[in-house]
């Protein structure tokens, strides 16, 4: 039997050893100026005013796969949130307060709003610079975790009300859905982004639906992340077992 | 020569990714992580694909060794409190 | 009887409120590359978010 | 290739291999030290790729680098504050080296662009970037010997 396994190992190995072979074989040289697709991208980009393609490629022409990754991270932290949620054995112990170097508390809370506001830049101005909603709202959630670098647990539990996060989270997918459903009813596809004024090229308000998109999915990530984090959180410093169970 | 940058970035992912497998405390294994993270947010933007490149830095630096290291925090305090219960 | 603020803690607080406002609109100005009157709502907003929860942090932290 | 890019080079280059080979290698105390000064060889890369590409956008990604880097060091160094404090984890020599290199790269850059919004830019991300490595270095100096539980 085992044998039998190893033997189903080597074959599957090397035919896909020489399917990549092959498919190398056949790439076109690296690095080159021109791509078929690339090129068709830039141009749709360019026709709809959105000066960042990689965010005309995300939020207009792809938009539909954005929204099942969207929903995969939705999904993903909603089975973390079950599988970390506090089981019955368990108890939570209120975290011991630390005594954490001034300058180091200081640092925190000094970085806290600016990495916030940096946070909030890169989602605003996916459509124009590199960025866009998911680099943006994971920056800002990170920024909101600086309290429990620089002071502890207990003071991140004052500034984070837990319930905002997950409502806000669910309620950035609908939005995104919403706006989807919005060119539904004006008559045209799913996500086709033709409701909105395209606007003028390299200014905040240019690419039609695709800075709002960027904002709904920049509110999703950033909740999203505060919401995982606050249960690895509570497991690590806040949960205990009881003993003798 | 102008594919110098390349090489040097691609040769330390190659071996920065192999020491990271190489370690046996996840701890340390973080900590290489960390360092990988930044040096691909490195290599994207050498590769002239910068958006890749940010959502990498946002997170690998802080994000993906903060989830890390409380976990391990957690396997660490259950040890310990095993061994107290005993 | 309603308990009332002393006027100096809430002069002090909207002066920090102002502060870190200010500090941070001034930051989105120069992260940005092109000004007008949308990037300016926008700024003038998110460095809002950004003071309060400035202030919500300081305060978290002082409050032990 | 111009200059910038070959400054660009010798950074990542020069500053990988030698912080893979802290990372990697000795006790905790030197791989935290290395994962701090990572920050910062590769975010005036960073900054020295977006001058020698001539893309001004791609400075944001040494902003977030400059506002993150430090934030990973800090984690690094609380959660493992337990085996950091039986030994020395303090390398000022480094620290103060690394951020006088940076402010040259910084300096370099911003005679390059000249006065303006840009340049601006360019001074916040260096102060970030130096404020951040120097607390950094602190914290691991013993800045959470009073951590224990939390």
């Amino acid at each position: 039997m085992n044998r039998l396994r190893l033997w189903l190992l080597a074959v599957g190995g090397a035919g896909l050893a020489a399917l990549l072979v092959a498919a190398c074989l056949d790439l076109p040289g690296f690095g080159g100026r021109h791509h078929p697709y690339g090129d068709r991208a830039v141009q749709a980009s360019l026709a709809r005013h959105t000066a960042n393609t990689i965010s005309s490629v995300n939020f207009d022409q792809r938009a539909y796969d954005t929204l099942g990754e969207m929903s995969i991270l939705f999904a993903a932290v909603l089975g973390c949130v079950v599988l970390l949620r506090q089981a019955r054995d368990e108890h939570r112990a209120p975290p011991e307060p630390a005594e954490v170097a001034r300058p180091v508390r200081r640092y925190a809370l000094l970085v806290l709003p600016v990495a916030l506001v940096t946070g909030l830049y890169v989602v605003a101005h996916g459509q124009l610079s590199p960025g866009g909603g998911f680099q943006g709202g994971v920056v800002a959630a990170t920024a909101l975790h600086l309290l429990y670098l620089g002071a502890d647990y207990g003071a991140l539990e004052r500034v984070r009300p837990l319930g905002v996060y997950e409502t806000s989270d669910a309620v950035a997918v609908c939005a995104y859905l919403v706006l989807g459903l919005a060119s539904v009813l004006a008559g045209t596809a799913f996500l086709a982004n033709t409701l909105l004024p395209y606007g003028t090229f390299n200014t905040l308000s240019s690419g039609g639906a695709v800075p709002l998109l960027n904002a709904a999915v920049g509110m999703e990530v950033a909740s999203a992340v505060v919401v995982l984090l606050a249960h690895f959180l509570d497991q690590a410093v806040e949960i205990e077992e009881e003993h003798g169970s | 020569m102008a594919d110098a940058l390349i090489v040097v970035v691609l040769l330390l992912v190659a071996a920065s990714a192999t020491a990271a497998v190489a370690q046996r405390d996840p701890a340390r294994q973080a900590l290489v992580l960390s360092f990988l993270g930044t040096l691909l947010a490195a290599l994207f933007t050498v590769l002239q694909a910068p958006d890749v490149g940010l959502s990498q830095l946002a997170v690998g630096s802080a994000l993906t060794p903060l989830l890390i290291m409380l976990c391990v925090r957690k396997i660490r305090r259950r040890g310990r409190s095993k061994e107290d219960a005993r | 009887m309603t308990r009332r603020t002393a006027p100096r803690a809430v002069l002090l607080a909207t002066g920090e409120l102002l502060a870190w406002w200010a500090a941070l609109a001034l930051l989105w100005l120069v992260l940005i590359t092109s000004v007008d009157t949308l990037e300016r709502i926008v700024g003038a907003s998110c460095a809002a978010l950004g003071a309060i929860l400035a202030r919500l942090g300081r305060r978290a932290v002082t409050w032990r | 290739m111009n200059g910038w890019i070959l400054a660009a080079t010798v950074a990542l280059g020069g500053g990988g291999a030698a912080a893979l080979w802290g990372v990697t290698t000795g006790p905790p105390a030197r791989r935290v030290i290395a994962q701090n000064l990572t920050t910062s060889a590769f975010c005036p890369a960073l900054l020295l790729l977006a001058q020698g590409y001539g893309r001004p956008a791609y400075v944001d990604l040494a902003l977030l680098l400059a506002l993150l880097g430090p934030v990973g060091t800090l984690v690094f160094a609380r959660l493992l504050s337990d085996d950091l404090s039986a030994q020395d984890a303090s390398a000022w020599g480094l620290t103060w080296t690394a951020a006088v290199l940076g402010a040259a790269a910084v300096v370099a850059l911003c005679v390059a662009v000249g006065p303006g919004r840009a340049m601006v830019k360019l001074l916040v991300i260096g102060v970030l970037l130096i404020g951040g490595n120097v607390i950094a270095s602190r914290a691991l100096a013993g800045g959470f010997r009073g951590v224990r539980g939390g």
